[in-house]
């Protein structure tokens, strides 16, 4: 029968392309990472999984309406586009015809136009893909980063950080790593390795933030193309802190600056924790209003937190609203895991050059807190230092490890968190910087 | 866009950034380092508040103090328990 | 005053019709079972209110902002619509004209035209009732449905059918009811009793597959235009399980089968918890793309429950995310309770062939039960074989209970746990075969 | 460096305007009531805060992207959506050209080229700040007020209102704060003070129903240009309610009469309990269709609280769902307080009246109290008429305090709590009736 | 519009506006009432559920019982065990 | 569509489902058995888990964990207390 061969044919396994399979590879790699490995799991997870999703054949789920028409490629439909749009179909292979259309489509201004095309396409009987929706609705808008960075906030404590302010140069020092990085990128395209623009460069930099959704809300609106690989790397890299850090930070130190013991951190008043996120805002508003965004929705839960009158605002950021917006989020970023996006050689070179990032952040970092060991009176263990890349509170822990292998007395956890959030703050400010100069 | 073009492109982006991180939080030091001293200074250290972890979200703080009542509160019955005998 | 007289012919009392009056008895109806007879409350107890709202006449407030225009039929807007559209009101009543109008309405594709005519009836007030905007956000887009099956996931336990895989074939002799439940609409179709596409025969079918969201995400599909008398037979039959199963299961099956005792649950490990939705998720990518939607979001729940590393995701699934989205969905499927929609003699087909569909369902279940267990050493009870249709875990006690009558000492609970969820992937599996068929 | 400059010719500090510079500071007054005086923190806070990132300069973040191109005016963009609305920008100053501009895109009626303007702005990189966005979803088409107002209805309880049916006249009488004030405003009008149309008349008289959903709801409909300031002063005046009733209370009271003690509640049944919320949809459907929106939610969500099927949405609906809505609408209410919408002469208006309405409907409480005593052999504290305007439970709490003074042993809270909630559905029936009169 | 034509119109919307929430609430009296009565007197009172504060979350309550409980539960044991000594 | 297409249409689509379904879940089984054999051979049975009611939310199961603590450690304080005396 007929039906059946048509069964068959509109099978998975069928249609499978080895692109494809070897995608679901790496998203199996990634659940094994997220689930045996506990590799940042609450996005792995769903990310992986979304990315299995993605490619599975002929179900087109990460796919635009558009985007499903242009794979099927229907004689009728495309022709029907091709006289919308003024262009003739003149190549031998379905392939040479859909880059004809897909070259007419971006030089299209009328809207009209678009329109009419939409409404065949529709017509035709092609939808977006559910996978494909929830990128737009909430990671292209840039909503579902700014909705974590509300519930980050709500669940940062500020508090070491206030008893020693000075920290905060430490998550300064830390965000070089962002920096080099755009410059080694620019530099792979110069050799002619890879072809990154700067504004591509700016989004793969950001991974050395190590902060989620920082890198998902830069390269949503810098390389959107580029955003599984960078969001995948940020957030495997984040991972691998304790294992990264470690050797850069020994290298760095000696045995004896290791050992340094800090000074007890003060008690902050409530009234120091409630006016900090407002000053943060201040300043932004001020001098940065490109990072008002972010910094913004982070302050506005940290003083949710803080403020003590608005409790169940502020549990519900932490709680049901980060975990439902992290699902949607994670399925989201994993719908760019298709696989024509991702097995390129840039995802390559993202990878190459996200762990350089994170290893010229902690050296930064690290380099920045021995001079201002040198400069102050106070005491700094150079190693609080490192946690000056964020990735909280897993640097923080990392910083505090190292130190009590130097001392086994010395708690720096405390003391490492004061740059661990100072570092959030740091690379949001990248951000705006990059966004502005770029956007 | 060139490469050398590219390359000062990205060059200046790292000077601009860097710097501008530097400036920024710099100024949040001053900005945060003032207003600790002047709250210190004028406002009475009654409501200092225990510096928590982060990450520990309110209602898990909730559960975990409401479980040491449980067990201050057992311990504390028995203990009058026992003195009472 | 002619305000008075304005408010009073604005008024409900005024404009309320037969059929409105009729169909808010039948949400009463609705609300009567749920609340007092517990009938699956958690969706009818939305819907039928929502049936409620989507009847208070002049409000309007299931019906999109084109459908209010229509149903006021202001003189002037009308004209110019029709002047749009290049169609003459020529008819003598207001219905003629309506008729004239939606009829040129459906011809259109030039999207231009469309936006104009949006634009005439925005312009002339009308916008869309609430509950449109949720159903056309929620439902049509299928993203209710699919967040509840991602909840549902994360509520099931695969532990005892995969202590006893073989449930499966339970699981998919049940869904017979699916498909002979088509043939008869058809049937009845070629009997000139109703008018059923064959998109409708499959939609109706799919109440035989015992799940809620299953039956709404394939009616949005394939017939939306029943979704609300589907969704409503589904959930109402569901609740009526243990009083349409039992009969059926009594006169199919001896005394002594009613008795069989079945050999305990192996233990089943935390690994194969974690490789099966993972498994299913892989043969549904290769053999049945159509389907990856819903038992994605499915597996994936399960994999976020037994993976045991996300578990705030896992609770927030199972907890917040699928209230909420009960919620929202009850009320955007209450919404089809319009009326026009639902007064209709297809109503009484679907549900006569919704309960027709249960009780095929519940005897396939149970005669392909009682063949395995001619066929296999280990002894199989036929009565789990009624669990196969789902209704989980409603089918599961039925059989449990029915089992007890036979022998007071055989607990078939965990036993029918087994065809009970593999219903659920069965039914999903035929709604991507006739999506696949039919899409 | 030219770069340098541009940083600082993008920076806040350098554009910041007079007018944001106070609506910052108006904001950071906001979060001083909302913390440290507890004004309605769950909706000032998110309110202010908003505000305050409504008024970053060159962020644009509660302006819609032709609100953006607008402000920025880029003299090649501008002369393109000049050329396309068939307009020539002949002022000398953009401000001018603006005017112009703004005039003829008011006129277009043609989606097509409303569409060509919108794509024009898009290719020149203008988007909706996201707080525009959360405005335009949630508050312009009245979502999130509706779904606030469900929460709402699970929160209450309406067994003191059963107990005592009578004081639903109570939260009627306080209803005439609502309808004095529209005259008030029209009177200023008339007056040449300020310039209010009927439809905002109507809108800032629905501060005077202590109910912050349905006054933001209602200005959404009927004067969404003051809906910034309306909420503002709706909240604040609830939380003012403890200093604003008890001198006009004691003022129309003797002393014996402010002792007067009620007979005790009767216990009410669960069953009365379920029905209520449907007599009320009931009456609604018949009576005012306009109000169904409104009370709809509110029924729902009280019959989902008293049916005792559906514990788990009714939790949800009391607690995550209405904690996430809240967050949004604050932020998107604040969105609101945009400099050059808030900062006229209007809100001065706005606030003036808003606290003769609050005056007047407690006024019109007491009083009516007083005539029923007369006329009932039953006895009634006048204090309890108080109660009627709403700002559940704050008005009920005022009215035992007050209560108290007189007599030490009078417990009026739960007799209070039958006009406050009464209140509720008092002005949601006033919003009604002016949505259809203005809608 | 001119000044005296809105100042009628704001006049009617009143009259309009208090004539209606007094009809409606008048309704809604009527209805409450008959109904109370028709349930009063048909069906047993068995079922009379306490008149609860509004804005206590079903969830709060639970977590107050739950706390309840356990003090009960403490005292219950240190008053055995008083009893058995 | 005429009837007798319609109803052939019908019984195609049956026979097509059915089928499909078939196959679908005799796959699923044959996998569903071959991971379960692999896993049992080369894994230790350490960590089987019970095997679960579905529906069971695992915050339900937290409060129940938690409520069974309580109990357990008022229990072990009184019992402690007793061997004391
Ligand atoms: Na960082
Ligand atoms: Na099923
Ligand atoms: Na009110």
């Amino acid at each position: 029968m007929e039906k059946v061969l048509m069964l068959w044919e509109n099978s998975g396994l069928y249609n499978l392309s080895v692109l494809q399979l070897i995608m679901i590879v790496v998203c199996l790699g990634l659940l094994y990472l997220a689930i045996a490995k506990k590799f940042e799991p609450l996005l792995l997870l769903p990310i992986g999984f979304a990315g299995i999703l993605a490619n599975v054949p002929e179900a087109g789920l990460a796919l635009s309406a558009m985007e499903q028409a242009m794979y099927h490629f229907d004689a009728n439909t495309m022709q029907a586009v091709a006289n919308e749009l003024g262009v003739a179909l003149t190549a031998t292979s379905d392939a040479g015809n859909k880059a004809i259309l897909l070259d007419a489509l971006k030089g299209v201004d009328d809207p009209a136009v678009r329109a009419k095309v939409s409404s065949l396409i529709s017509a035709a009987g092609y939808s977006d893909g559910f996978l494909y929706t929830f990128y737009s609705l909430l990671v292209a808008t840039g909503i579902a980063p700014l909705m974590i960075f509300l519930g980050v906030g709500a669940m940062t404590d500020f508090g070491p950080l206030l008893a020693n302010p000075r920290t905060l140069f430490l998550g300064a020092a830390a965000q070089f790593g962002i920096f080099a990085t755009v410059l080694g990128a620019v530099g792979l395209t110069a050799l002619g390795v890879v072809d990154f623009s700067l504004g591509q460069a700016a989004a793969i930099g950001i991974i050395g933030g190590a902060d989620g959704p920082t890198a998902i809300y830069v390269s949503s609106m810098l390389a959107p193309e580029l955003l599984g690989a960078i969001a995948v790397a940020a957030y495997a890299y984040m991972a691998l802190v304790p294992i990264v850090q470690p050797p850069i930070m020994r290298a760095l130190t000696s045995e004896k600056e290791r050992a340094i013991v800090m000074t007890q951190l003060r008690p902050v008043s409530k009234r120091e924790k409630i006016i900090f996120p407002l000053a943060v805002l201040g300043l932004v508003a001020l001098f940065l209003p490109a990072a008002s965004p972010l910094l913004g929705m982070f302050c506005l839960g940290n003083l949710m937190r803080e403020c003590g009158v608005v409790e169940r605002l502020s549990d519900t950021a932490q709680n049901a609203l980060i975990n439902i917006v992290t699902i949607f989020l994670g399925l989201a970023v994993g719908s760019r895991l298709i696989a024509d996006l991702f097995l390129t050689v840039e995802t390559l070179g993202i990878m190459a050059l996200g762990i350089v990032a994170f290893a010229i952040g902690t050296a930064s970092g690290v380099i920045m807190a021995k001079i201002m060991n040198r400069l102050s009176k106070m005491p700094i263990n150079p190693l609080i230092g490192a946690a000056g890349v964020s990735a909280v509170p897993m640097a923080a822990r990392v910083a505090n490890k190292v130190g009590l292998e130097a001392n086994p007395q010395n708690f720096l956890l405390m003391h490492a968190m004061g740059p661990n959030v100072a570092g959030v703050i740091g690379s949001a400010v990248a951000a705006g910087v990059m966004i502005m100069y770029l956007g | 866009m060139q490469d050398t073009e590219l390359l000062r492109e990205g060059f200046n982006l790292m000077l601009l950034g860097m710097g501008f991180v530097f400036v920024f939080l710099t100024l949040l030091v001053i900005a945060t380092t003032l207003m600790s001293l002047i709250i210190q200074r004028f406002f009475k250290p009654a409501e200092t508040a225990a510096t928590n972890l982060p990450g520990k979200s309110g209602s898990a703080a909730t559960a975990d103090g409401q479980q040491a009542n449980i067990v201050a509160a057992i311990t504390a019955a028995i203990q009058q328990h026992r003195k009472r005998r």
